[in-house]
């Protein structure tokens, strides 16, 4: 079932169109024209997304709309056009429709910001990128949608520009994207070449009969790519730094859209990957140690956007585990899932920054419970969720997920993913407890500049993190093993249409309790260490330099935990998030930056201006050229 | 005695860039000096408006529209009808193909020159044109003689060009140090020319054919494998390939930029003409390897040192002469093979990186044109502030010329990664995709400026150094760039440049079927 | 009787070396420019050796505008030096360095 | 072989070595006449009559005459030497070495090659009536070019030295 509409011009166009009016009249209209229109923009794309699925007349449609044709004219044909198929429009809802409600949230979280009309046309732009990357039915033009979207990001990041560490996050995100992007180009360039064309369907049948080799390194490329802009290891330390942007910017980018074009393009590419086992099992690997390294490094976070910008490159972790272990529904699923409790959570901190004036250190918080009492139930249900407890959305989609890596036989991942199930609600319970519950501390008592007192009573902030956190309750409904199975319904033909996927149906076992009772051990581990009396939680707050009392009374168990369990846990953690982090990767990547630079003004010092070494230069050339042709061929 | 066959028609194009320099020269006699620079100026763009319109009717007839070109169909069509003086000179595809892209940037030359405000500007056009008649000449010669002889004429005429700017010690220099090493390097190749001469007997390039049907294998004696070397070499120096590019960055630096921007576009596309037909007739395509290996290697060496010093320059023509290093390596990945395809690739890529680098440097003109290194950068800074069209116009030209989807730097990187894959340059696709990263990085920088909101330092001191530009030489300066105001054909060139990087990007195929078969047979 | 055609090649190699030589030692731009001559000089040799040799008289028509364009490149670049050099005390080209890197 | 022909190529080395050996420019001018006559000895060996004579002239004569104008223009105080450093002292050996490799591989291809024997030429060749014919009719178009570049010669010197007056504000 093949149609062509231009509806999915529309969803890609709309965001545009808003991006060029918001950012022409930035300067001359008011902040609430600013937002709506910039918002209407969203919401209209995201109501078109909806009539495409409407046309789409079922999982197994396709819609396409061709936009530019090229040749075919010196032996290759490249053509660019949209593709909606289940797969490129189930990532089209999250974006626009998260989109939306994070745009509506922004009003609130950037009024009185001099750059508003520039934040929104920002804003806007990256929607439309993020949807052509996802709605393309090539690689040039995903190419396309990737680069502009590491250039949204870029912008947003470096949003607050005069600040500059705002800057140099910018930047570090900007190098660790032309890395991957390097990676997309050159596995692109190489499938042009085998199969003559870039769209998928073409290279997707090509791939059957190309030689193992060319399709491993296209595999391994686009690892390469997908490992930049989703942050996992090693290229993942530009994400902590990305929470210099605006915080709506975190939860859009950062958490629920950006940093998943990686699964997408695992997923698209999933012929390759079913081609090439080696490719696959590097996925899973890599998306593996990622999740776990994240989870650890959250563990001893004290910035409350690090502990969910580590926990996000620990979800995509399980992601990029599930693809390439062939669960490729399940990944999709959990990317859902994922989007609406992470961004419910981001957008919670948005508003607790905004009550506590800017504050970040969740060391200084404390006893919000009391003072924002609705922000406190809502972040407790999408915590809950991304802690996977039963029945709501992080439960099924982890849950499939786990399943999934068993199924491939990945006994060891499958450990490793059931304790990060542990870990993610041990670190995720004692940002919680820290913010809001125990004692108020300095920055939750007093007042301080730019706080927002009433910050819970601004309507247009509340109701997204109500709507995403009411989606990230019910979002796992729609794949209740053996009941709904939405997700493998509709996402499974349109990857059985170009590949044979095999089926890894979302079924209750036994497992889920083990998975769901080490989990409830995390929860309620770090609810005894960091709860209102909790010993750890007074060692942290006094760890800040505050006076505190005695520092540590220790329990039993807590002495246990902390010699056995604890203590190494948090070397590792800090000692991987203090050394290897800043030093180990980043050292690599200033490493080689550093290199090129030192090897250029080593080359300089060549070019020093006298034409004598000019001329020995040039005779060395010469003599180079001449002796090669003259004795090397005979 | 032979008949001496003079054709008009195979002649024109350049006869008439020859006509205007002359005009210009006989103007500045007759009319008083404050009257001359507009019609000078006039005369310049249409005597190279005229002949792009014979180059355009005899493109037409030479590829008449899906016949393909002539001849492919009759071979012996090439060498009678569309050739002149006894086959000197003709008029085939390729000669056309690139001689149409010189004079588009011979153009672009002049539009980006019409804000100059130096006396001798009739001497300044007049090189131009001559330069640019230098070029068209070389693109479609067929003797060794024309190919030396014009090459001499538009290596002289850019000695003089770079050395142009008035009280500026860095022109002179840079026009120097271009004048020795140029003369090194037609040294090396007058000597290549003989060896050739002295092998094949002869200098008309339809006898090389003749020499290689009646030796085969054999006529790659020794000497004509030096001097196919040393012939090389020459081309290689004009084209700015490692090593011998190190003329490159100084003359860039100390030219004005108009002139810049035209001899990167212009010399480049007039030697790999050049070269191509050379290594077309020279060498049959068994033996072609001996050539291309070393080529090959330089090529990658030059996409390395290009790109790498393009990342530590302070002046954006250093940078852009750096740039123009690392595109003559990409040009070189349409040697393997010699293939239609491959120099298709090479057609379409030089017209790309006509558009891309004209543009880019119409904006160096446009913020006021400097040679210094250091302070020159403070132009750019948050220049998406104070001009968001212009920083926008040169972040396409950077990003295009590091290869980004979507615009005509991306489809001519295809292409040319096609045809090094194809022919076995898997050195060269390899160089090319590390030094794109690099010189991504390069371009970045520049765009990172503009993006960058000054402290309030930076602004006193930017400001500062204006008016010391401004004290030193009014002729410079953005200050006095802005009172003069913007003269409508510099925007046009950057809007021409910017639709066509990005239309290139997105439907080449039209430009690539054209030059499709461009490789004389 | 004449020498063979390779004796003359290797005189015009022995003088074209020379002035590269010339070239890779001297920092006098006069001496440069003559050294260049000395390249030139060479060719143009070669070229009139080969026509003796091959006997056809294209070789001296080369020779011929080797010639001219020598003669036209030494003009300007003497014009060039004499911008550079006129009122410097040492006329040496290592001396003018404004442009590096 | 002639000792003409011995004189003249003895002159043609040593003239060259000269160039590049004297201190003095103008010590060098006077070697590089004695090449080019040398030069012109050995093209007389090789019937280029015309050329031999071109030589004298265009050389010999009014270029040579150029650089002493240049060097006398530049001498004002005195002689225009370079600086007596060692900079490029130690270099020295590297550059003999690059410029011995390359005249090496280029005597390689000479001495390897068989050229084989010359073949007869005409009464006529190398006279002027058969170098006019050459270069007017045979090659008549890169005759066109070359007076081209002296064209461009002689607007290239006029801009660069030649500048009128200055006018304006300057």
């Amino acid at each position: 079932m093949e149609s062509t509409t231009p509806v999915l011009l529309l969803i890609v166009a709309l965001p545009l169109a808003g991006s060029l009016i918001t950012a022409a009249n930035r300067n001359r209209w008011k902040e609430g024209t600013l937002a709506r229109v910039a918002s209407t923009a969203v919401a209209l794309s995201f109501a078109a997304t909806l009539v495409a699925l409407g046309l789409q007349g079922g999982a197994g449609g396709v819609l396409r709309f061709p936009l530019v044709t090229w040749g075919p004219a010196g032996g290759f044909e490249l053509s660019l056009g949209l593709l909606g198929d289940s797969i490129s429009l189930w990532w089209a809802l999250v974006v626009t429709g998260v989109g939306f409600l994070i745009h509506v949230y922004s009003s609130g979280y950037m009024h009185g910001d001099p750059g508003f009309g520039r934040y929104y046309a920002k804003l806007n732009y990256f929607v439309f990128a993020m949807s052509l990357l996802v709605l393309s039915d090539n690689y040039v033009g995903l190419l396309i949608g990737w680069a502009n979207v590491g250039l949204a990001s870029f912008m947003l990041i470096g949003f607050w520009n005069q600040r500059a560490e705002a800057a140099a996050a910018a930047m570090k995100a900007f190098v660790m994207n032309v890395i991957g992007e390097i990676g997309l180009i050159l596995g692109t360039l190489l499938l042009i070449v085998h199969a003559g064309s870039a769209e998928f369907d073409t290279v997707f049948a090509a791939v059957r009969s190309a030689e193992p080799a060319l399709v491993t390194s296209v595999g391994l490329l686009f690892l390469v790519a997908a490992v930049a802009k989703s942050a996992q290891l090693p290229l993942h330390t530009w994400l902590p730094d990305a929470m210099q942007g605006p915080t709506p910017v975190s939860a859009l980018i950062h958490a629920a859209t950006m940093v998943t074009a990686g699964v997408y393009l695992v997923v698209r590419s999933a012929p390759i990957y079913l081609a090439s086992e080696t490719a696959a099992l590097t996925v899973a690997y890599v998306g593996g140690l990622s999740a776990l390294f994240g989870a650890v490094v959250a563990l001893r976070q004290p910035d409350i956007k690090k502990v969910l910008a580590f926990s996000t490159m620990s979800q995509v972790g399980y992601m990029m585990m599930a693809a390439g272990a062939g669960a490729y529904t399940a990944a999709m699923f959990h990317f859902m899932t994922h989007a609406f409790f992470k961004a419910a959570l981001f957008l919670a901190a948005g508003i607790v920054i905004h009550y506590l004036g800017g504050e970040q250190d969740i060391r200084r918080m404390g006893s919000l419970r009391e003072r924002l009492p609705v922000v406190y139930w809502l972040a407790l249900f999408s915590v809950l969720a991304l802690a996977g407890a039963p029945p709501l959305a992080g439960f099924f989609s982890k849950e499939e997920i786990l399943h999934g890596v068993k199924d491939a036989g990945l006994t060891g991942l499958w450990i490793l993913g059931v304790a990060v199930a542990g870990l993610t609600a041990w670190y995720m319970f004692r940002l919680f407890s820290l913010v809001f519950l125990g004692a108020a501390q300095p920055a939750g008592k007093g007042r301080r500049e730019g706080a927002d007192e009433n910050v819970e009573s601004r309507m247009e902030m509340v109701i997204p993190v109500g709507v995403l956190t009411a989606l990230s309750v019910v979002g796992g409904w729609i794949s209740i093993p053996g009941l709904t199975a939405l997700p493998e319904k509709y996402l499974l033909p349109a990857l059985q249409r170009v590949a044979d996927v095999p089926v890894h149906r979302a079924v209750w076992s036994t497992d889920a309790l083990l998975v769901t009772a080490v989990a409830a051990a995390g929860a309620v581990f770090a609810l005894s260490l960091y709860g209102a009396k909790g010993s750890w939680r007074r060692q942290e707050v006094a760890a800040r330099g505050e006076p505190g009392g005695p520092l540590y009374n220790g329990f039993y168990l807590d002495a246990l935990y902390r010699t056995a369990v604890v203590r190494p846990t948090v070397a590792v953690s800090s000692w991987v998030g203090r050394r290897m982090d800043p030093e180990g990767v980043d050292g690599i990547v200033h490493g080689i930056a550093g290199a090129v630079k030192l090897l250029g003004r080593a080359l300089a010092s060549w070019h020093a201006g006298l034409v004598r070494s000019y001329v020995f230069t040039i005779v060395l050339g010469v003599v180079g050229v001449l002796a090669y042709i003259l004795l090397a061929v005979q | 005695m032979p008949e001496v066959d003079v054709s008009f028609q195979v002649i024109a194009r350049a006869l008439t860039l020859v006509v205007a320099a002359v005009l210009v020269l006989i103007v500045d006699l007759i009319l008083p000096s404050r009257l001359v620079r507009r019609p000078v100026a006039w005369i310049s763009a249409l005597g190279i408006g005229l002949a792009g319109w014979y180059t355009y009717s005899l493109w037409v007839q030479v590829t008449p529209a899906g016949a393909g070109p002539v001849w492919n169909v009759t071979a012996a069509d090439v060498s009678t009808a569309w050739t002149a003086f006894l086959g000197a000179i003709s008029a085939d595809g390729l000669g056309l193909a690139f001689g149409g892209i010189i004079l588009a940037a011979a153009l672009a030359g002049v539009a980006m020159s019409v804000r100059r405000r130096e006396d001798d500007v009739s001497g300044y056009y007049s090189l131009l044109l001559l330069a640019a008649a230098g070029m068209m000449l070389l693109a479609a010669g067929t003797s060794l003689l024309t190919i030396f002889v014009s090459l001499e004429l538009l290596s002289l005429a850019l000695y003089v060009l770079v050395g142009f700017r008035r009280r500026d010690p860095r022109g002179k220099e840079g026009a120097f140090k271009y004048l020795i090493l140029g003369s090194v390097a037609s040294g090396i190749l007058l000597y290549g020319f003989a060896l050739l001469y002295g092998s094949v007997g002869s200098v008309w390039l339809s006898d090389f054919q003749a020499y290689w049907y009646a030796h085969g294998a054999h006529g790659m004696t020794p000497l004509y494998r030096a001097g196919l070397a040393l012939t090389v070499v020459g081309f290689a120096f004009k084209m700015a390939v490692v090593p011998f590019h190190a003329w490159a960055p100084d003359a860039y630096q100390g030219a004005p930029a108009s002139i810049s921007g035209f001899m990167a576009v212009g010399t480049k596309a007039a030697s790999l003409a050049a070269l191509i037909r050379l290594l077309s007739v020279a060498l049959p395509a068994a033996e072609l390897g001996a050539v291309v290996w070393p080529l090959t290697v330089l090529a990658a060496l030059s996409m390395f040192v290009g790109s790498i010093l393009a990342t530590v320059q302070s002046n954006m023509k250093r940078l852009m002469a750096y740039s123009s290093i690392a595109h003559a390596g990409y040009l070189l990945m349409a040697l393997p093979g010699l293939s239609q395809q491959g120099i298709a690739a090479a057609a379409f890529y030089s017209l790309a990186y006509l558009f891309m680098t004209v543009g880019a440097f119409a904006i160096i003109v446009w913020l006021g044109d400097a040679p210094e290194s250091g302070s020159e950068m403070a132009r750019y800074e948050s220049l998406f502030y104070r001009r968001p069209y212009l920083a926008g116009a040169l972040t396409l030209f950077l990003l295009a010329l590091a290869g980004t989807p979507a615009t005509a730097g991306f489809v001519g990187k295809v292409l040319l990664v096609r045809n090094a894959m194809e022919f076995g340059g898997w050195l060269l696709v390899a160089a090319l995709a590390v030094t794109t990263g690099i010189s991504a990085y390069a371009y970045l920088r520049v765009v990172l400026v503009m993006i960058r909101r000054p402290a309030a330092a930076q602004v006193v001191e930017g400001a500062a150094w204006h008016e010391a530009a401004a004290a030193e030489d009014p002729d410079q300066g953005e200050e006095e760039a802005r009172e003069l105001g913007t003269p409508w054909p510099l925007a046009v060139v950057v809007i021409v440049a910017a639709a066509a990087t990005i239309y290139l990007g997105l439907f080449p195929q039209g430009a690539i079927a054209a030059l499709s078969s461009l490789l004389p047979v | 009787m004449s020498l063979s055609v390779q004796g003359y090649l290797l005189l015009s190699a022995v003088i074209s070396a020379i002035g590269l030589l010339g070239l890779l030692v001297r920092r006098n731009p006069l001496i440069m420019l003559m050294s260049v001559e000395l390249m030139w000089g060479g060719g143009a040799l070669a070229f009139i050796a080969f026509a003796r040799h091959v006997g056809n008289m294209d070789g001296h028509a080369f020779a011929f505008f080797a010639m001219i364009v020598a003669a036209a490149e030494v003009a300007i670049g003497l014009a060039l030096v004499v911008a550079l050099f006129r009122g410097r005390e040492a006329v040496d080209i290592d001396d003018i360095q404004l442009l590096k890197g | 072989m002639s000792v003409a022909l011995i004189v003249s190529g003895a002159l043609a080395i040593g003239g060259a070595l000269g160039v590049i050996l004297a201190r003095a420019p103008v010590h060098s001018v006077i070697a590089l006449i004695v090449n080019f006559l040398g030069l012109a000895g050995v093209y007389l060996s090789l019937q280029a009559e015309f050329l031999a004579v071109a030589q004298v002239i265009v050389y010999a004569g009014a270029v040579m005459i150029l650089f002493l104008f240049v060097i006398a223009l530049l001498t004002v105080k005195r002689e225009p030497m370079e600086r007596l450093t060692a900079r490029t002292a130690g270099r020295l050996p590297l550059n003999l070495l690059a410029a011995f490799a390359m005249a090496f591989l280029v005597v390689l291809a000479i001495v390897r090659s068989d050229p084989g024997g010359s073949v007869a030429v005409p009464s006529n060749f190398g006279t002027v009536r058969a170098m006019g014919e050459t270069l007017l009719v045979t090659h008549v178009f890169p005759f066109e070019i070359a007076a081209l570049v002296l064209l461009v010669a002689v607007v290239g010197v006029v801009v660069l030295v030649g500048r009128r007056p200055e006018k304006g504000r300057e």
